[in-house]
């Protein structure tokens, strides 16, 4: 069992989930509320990172983010470093490869609010930042959950890309996931049990925290109209 | 359990009707085979123009797994002749487990790079120029386990531990240095003679006494459908026509 | 200009309707303005466009001087920058918040023991008290109305915009919110533009009356004036002008007028507009029966007519007549009683000449 | 470009997605509908495939559907055959592993459907399933929608499950990311490129084609109350 | 047993009030009963438990002796078998239907021509036409309101229940539809439950009456019955009685009863009830207003007053009278001039002894 490893999953899904929920939020309220014409053509790039291989994906995003690439040239120098084999590379990746996990529950959920609430809002004087918070949010709380949990899940359980643009650097870039994926290749079986089973043990009680918890008072499933 | 499956046709799916006109092989084979084999393939297809011949390139490890399983392969090339050799100890292998090449590793650097392995050998990567270098991962990559080997006994592995970035096999190990990335790596041979890699790097061969041997062995399974084209195709590979490509892609062969 | 409330706009519905609405309402501190009008008349769409909720095509909304929204300046104020308190017709309470938290919604920028007292005055004066920790899909319709109007009062707006406020409660309960929400205006000094379908209320509630009809204003004006004055049909039909017919003016004189309406003649005082063809209209309230041999009265229209339906109203009775054309009277339970009033029973009705209403008819 | 690699890739999409659709759906609706006190657990539990490594899944999975496992097992006996390295065992493999990205979208698009309106339904006669098609599946369009498109996304590009059970035999089992995947480990950019772009150009068209068409008449956006 | 809906239930809101509601009602073809109560009574609660929508903890509903509920025998039909005709009072149109398609919805049974045939009659009826297309967000609140009826009427049901099917219409369309509606379920024969707040809808529109009281059904008989007769306070309040006075029974003989009230003594019927302690209810347009020298009439009780004020509504005028204790009367606006009535003005009311109704008082 790979403790390091594990902690550094939870690190990286924990990060992921944080900026997709920052970054996420206001491209799916976009994405629900415009009326731009042209809008379903952003709705389905946001799905595409899905469709490549992650590690083609990955390779494509070493080849972007490395010294010779154009962010990559950007990035190194404006901050002395490089995005690849470093942890925040791994975050980059991760939220461009899980953005349409966040991305499309976000949508569907943020579209199903009812206009006359934020009306409603409008009109008692809160601001349309703060009608967001105080009900948009809350009232789409059960999507917005659904694409954490799978930001989450998946952030955990990806490796193609990280390991592309991750470097399996112990204790730095060597996930959970990659640490079992190389137990396994190394026919040690046993050790890659151990490791999946802790990741999946802990996942499992983190999920089941998370539904457990969600506090269902305001869900859809009422006593009554 | 194991009789079982010989007479299992997982090959079911098999489209035509006409197939057992047909003389089938699948070949699964280590990645670093590739451009090696291809070329022994278009060899091999002459003599057969009737055969439908495929290969599946991929990880040694998974092959085990799979052919354990009941993967429809007919023969096997590892990267690695402990993976053949545990599948012959669980009774799965027809005949012997055989070797066909050593594999070969090298120090690559990108042509603009101002590390001068040629000159220097491994000490190059001492230099501060080589920030990353990366190999395989020698956990579970025969490449990635030489290459640890070659560091160790030239005498740079504390110096550049903490440098070492591990790919998942030795084609990823390559596009980390390719990329720009990493700044150094050790490779197979037969990848830094592919075309794609030749072209744009410098290499420095790392003497066959640096590391362990790395015999790739392989072996004909009992479940291959048409055994007697098996056997064919492993006297081809082993033959001189299969040695010779073998030779040119940098497999050393296994009798040297 | 400074004490009104100018509206001037047009809201087009794709697929639907269009709705124009031209009107100049005293705006003071406490006045109520009633919307009145038949289901469709576009009460709603007006009261959404006040509240910056839809953007008329065409037009402007001027609040006390304030360009809230002028297409043709492109000025247009947004909602909450107009701090109207607007009771949505079918509530729109927020539903993930308990009654409490409802009304306290708008309240963000008071001290929290401010936000408290004034919710916990608004649950006393609606009858809310008890209620405050449930969410609105716990509570009966009646309560979410008064909920939704709490909300709507408790950011103390500069203008109260209520879409039938009322409408789900019972009568003795709405009797008696319709008082205190009347004191409680005046008290805030909010002006008021109000919708309801209840002539009491709007008698009762009302200080102008704008009456609408197919997306249009028919009339404006101090409620008694529209109610008495009614300037075109449908107006009359909705003030609750039960009989209406048409009329040909026959003579002008001395201040009244003789028009002819089916076998009769009747006498109405002298109409301002011009052109013979009217409506004569007449309130049934304002039709007194009698027995045929009883004596006459200073009444100027007197006709012969014979029941036809009765119909009990509380404490009225709606009395259906046939006096060669239909007629309605509205009596009270005792003069049912006194007139043996029955199906078939022969009667006098008469009404006097101002109780005629005479509008144009095209 | 490898046509017989795309193809199949999207049969295998197609059959994913609309696999799930029939098993997500009631899954999804008991979920959205269910009281039960342990339910957070199977809410927990469906979204655990995503949390391991693809092949590591894979690799369980082969063991599990392989003749010497419990499943394969049985299934060998009754069927004759196995289903590893098949599409049959592809499309369990996908299914399985896709299984949160449908159920995660479709659970909270149908937990936002008013009950009111099943009510409504149920005292016009219409029985619990046709009021189902009739009012709780037009009301969560866009959330299935967003499932669909994740799962059938997702499918095209997952490849460490598919290869793992699939074993990558050329016109059986090798899909459209494996080949690109092989491309790139063979160094032979331009190939993998090219395959990579009409699997993208392809997909953006089909996802631009879903949400184009998508008919926004009951969207959650009206101009009006 | 045979055409009667007999309801006893009890039904528990978690964190609520409780609503029983014992009842039995004739339920014969075209029989409509109105639900009277204040809001927050309980009348949507029985409805949606007649609707099989709530299920009751303890009780049974049987509807023409069939059960279609019973939790003593674990019967519970569901909605689907019940086949009511429900309207709900938020409507619950489906909003991704046009309207004609939410009519149409629940006769998927029927040939297609049939189908269009009764959504277009309905559409008639109700004055829908040209709004078929459109979706419920495209509706005004009244026109969502009869949509809505015309969904619950077009299953044909067995058993109509109405949530104030009316209230969001204009009174003219109000009394319109009234009588079509009236008419229709006379045609249809379908037994009606109607929950409504306005009096003389309760009248004009039902034969039955059930007043129902915080979660409690207080009083069940003929509309008439109920009105004339209330049996306690708070039926007397709901029914419009306004004046409620705390009296004692001093003596009863003849039939008659004589109360004492403040410094008054009144004449009423003889109480069914025993006990001394009464309230005396008195409703305002019983209560006739006279000059006090005026002569003497047959009225039994006449008490001097003072006029306290006066309220304008439609064509009656309310008068607030102080007479030693609040009296309100209820006079039309002919008297209101006759005797020129003003705040101050000193009056005689008089009221005859069965307008008197005494209510027990516990
Ligand atoms: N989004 C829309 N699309 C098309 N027509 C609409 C839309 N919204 C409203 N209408 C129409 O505009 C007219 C006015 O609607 P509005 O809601 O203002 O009526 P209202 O006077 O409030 O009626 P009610 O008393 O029934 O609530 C109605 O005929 C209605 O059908
Ligand atoms: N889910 C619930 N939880 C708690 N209390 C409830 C719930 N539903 C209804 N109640 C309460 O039960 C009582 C009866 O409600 P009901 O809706 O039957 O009233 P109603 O007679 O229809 O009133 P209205 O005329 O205002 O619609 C109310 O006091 C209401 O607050
Ligand atoms: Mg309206
Ligand atoms: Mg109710």
């Amino acid at each position: 069992m790979d403790r390091a490893a594990i902690l550094l999953s939870l690190r990286l899904a924990a990060w992921t989930t944080l900026l997709l929920l920052m970054l996420g939020l206001p491209l799916s309220w976009w994405l629900a509320t415009s009326r731009w014409r042209w809008k379903f053509l952003v709705e389905a790039v946001v799905s595409l990172p899905l469709v490549l291989p992650p590690t083609v994906l990955g390779f494509y995003l070493l080849l972007a983010l490395g010294p010779r690439g154009p962010l990559g040239g950007a990035f190194e120098s404006l901050f002395g470093s490089t995005l690849p084999f470093s942890f925040g590379g791994l975050l980059v990746a991760s939220v461009l490869y899980s953005l349409p996990f966040s991305v499309q529950p976000f949508t569907a959920a943020l579209a199903g609010v009812d206009r006359r609430l934020l009306e409603a809002s409008w009109c008692l004087g809160v601001s349309r930042f703060q009608t967001f918070l105080r009900v948009v949010l809350p009232l789409s709380a059960t999507g917005i959950l659904s694409g954490m949990v799978l930001t989450f899940a998946h952030t955990l359980g990806e490796f193609g890309v990280v390991l592309m643009v991750g470097g399996n650097l112990e204790g730095r870039t060597r996930t959970a996931s990659i640490s079992i994926y190389d137990a396994v290749q190394a026919l040690d079986y046993a050790s890659a049990g151990r490791t999946a089973l802790v990741l999946l043990v802990f996942s499992f009680l983190v999920l089941a925290l998370t539904y457990g918890l969600q506090r269902r008072v305001w869900a859809s499933w009422p006593t009554r109209s | 359990r194991v009789g079982l499956r010989e007479n299992g046709t997982v090959a079911s799916s098999t489209p035509s009707a006409g197939a057992e006109q047909q003389r089938t092989l699948t070949i699964a084979a280590a990645s670093d085979l590739k451009f090696a084999l291809d070329e022994v393939l278009v060899r091999f297809r002459a003599k057969h123009p009737g055969a439908d011949i495929q290969v599946t390139y991929g990880s040694s490890g998974n092959f085990l797994a799979q052919i354990g399983n009941g993967a429809p392969f007919d023969v096997f090339l590892s990267a690695d002749v402990a993976y053949p050799r545990e599948l012959a100890a669980q009774g799965l292998v027809a005949g012997e487990v055989f070797l066909y090449a050593v594999g070969r590793i090298v120090v690559w650097v990108p042509r603009d790079s101002p590390l001068s392995v040629e000159q220097r050998g491994m000490e190059a990567l001492r230099e501060p120029a080589a920030r990353r270098i990366a190999i395989a991962n020698p956990q579970h990559a025969p490449y990635g386990r030489a290459a640890e080997a070659a560091l160790k006994s030239q005498g740079v592995y504390d110096t550049v531990k903490e440098k070492l970035v591990l790919g998942e096999n030795i084609a990823q190990t390559a596009q980390f240095v390719q990329s720009g990335a990493a700044d150094a790596g050790i490779i197979a041979l037969a990848l830094a003679l592919a075309p794609a890699m030749r072209e744009q790097g410098h290499a420095w061969v790392v003497p066959l006494d640096a590391y362990p041997r790395m015999e790739q062995g392989g072996a004909i399974l009992k479940r291959a459908k048409d055994e007697a084209l098996a056997r064919e195709f492993r006297d081809h590979l082993l033959g001189p026509e299969g040695t010779a490509v073998l030779d040119r892609y940098g497999f050393s062969l296994p009798k040297e | 200009m400074a004490d009104t409330l100018v509206v001037d706009l047009e809201k087009r519905f794709h697929g639907g309707p269009t709705v124009r609405a031209t009107l100049e309402l005293p705006a003071t501190p406490g006045r109520v303005a009633v919307l009145f009008g038949p289901s469709g008349a576009g009460k709603t769409t007006v009261l959404r466009c006040l509240a910056g909720l839809d953007q008329p095509e065409h037009g402007r909304v001027l609040f006390h001087g304030e360009p809230w929204c002028d297409t043709s300046a492109r000025i247009f104020l947004p909602p909450q920058r107009r701090r109207v308190g607007l009771l949505f017709q079918d509530y729109a309470l927020f539903p993930h918040l308990t009654a409490e938290q409802n009304v306290q919604y708008g309240l963000g920028a008071l001290p929290a023991d401010e936000r408290r007292e004034r919710s916990r005055s608004l649950f006393a004066l609606l009858h809310l008290e008890g209620l405050e920790g449930r969410r609105p899909r716990e509570l009966s319709g009646g309560q979410q109305q008064r909920v939704a109007l709490a909300r709507a009062l408790a950011i103390r707006p500069r203008l109260l915009l209520l879409d039938e406020p009322l409408s789900a409660l019972d009568a003795p309960s709405r009797e008696h919110l319709r008082g205190e929400l009347r004191r409680l205006l005046r008290e805030l000094g909010v002006p008021t533009v109000v919708v309801t379908h209840d002539r009491l209320e709007a008698l009762a509630l009302g200080d102008d009356l704008v009456a609408m009809e197919g997306g249009r204003v028919c009339q404006v004006g101090p409620v008694a004036d529209v109610f008495n004055h009614p300037a075109e049909l449908a107006v009359a039909r909705m003030t609750g002008i039960e009989t209406v017919l048409p009329g040909t003016v026959l003579k002008r004189e001395a201040g009244l007028a003789t028009v002819e309406v089916g076998p009769h003649h009747l006498v109405a005082l002298e109409p301002a507009h011009e052109g013979s063809a009217v409506f004569v209209c007449l309130r049934a309230e304002d039709v007194t029966l009698g027995l045929p041999e009883a004596a006459p009265t200073s009444a100027r229209n007197r006709l012969p007519c014979k029941v036809v339906s009765l119909a009990h109203e509380g404490a009225l009775v709606r009395v259906g007549l046939d006096a060669g054309f239909p007629l309605v009277a509205r009596v009270t339970r005792f003069s049912t009683e006194e007139l043996g009033l029955a199906e078939g029973r022969a009667l006098t009705a008469t009404f006097k000449a101002p109780a005629v209403r005479l509008v144009p008819r095209p």
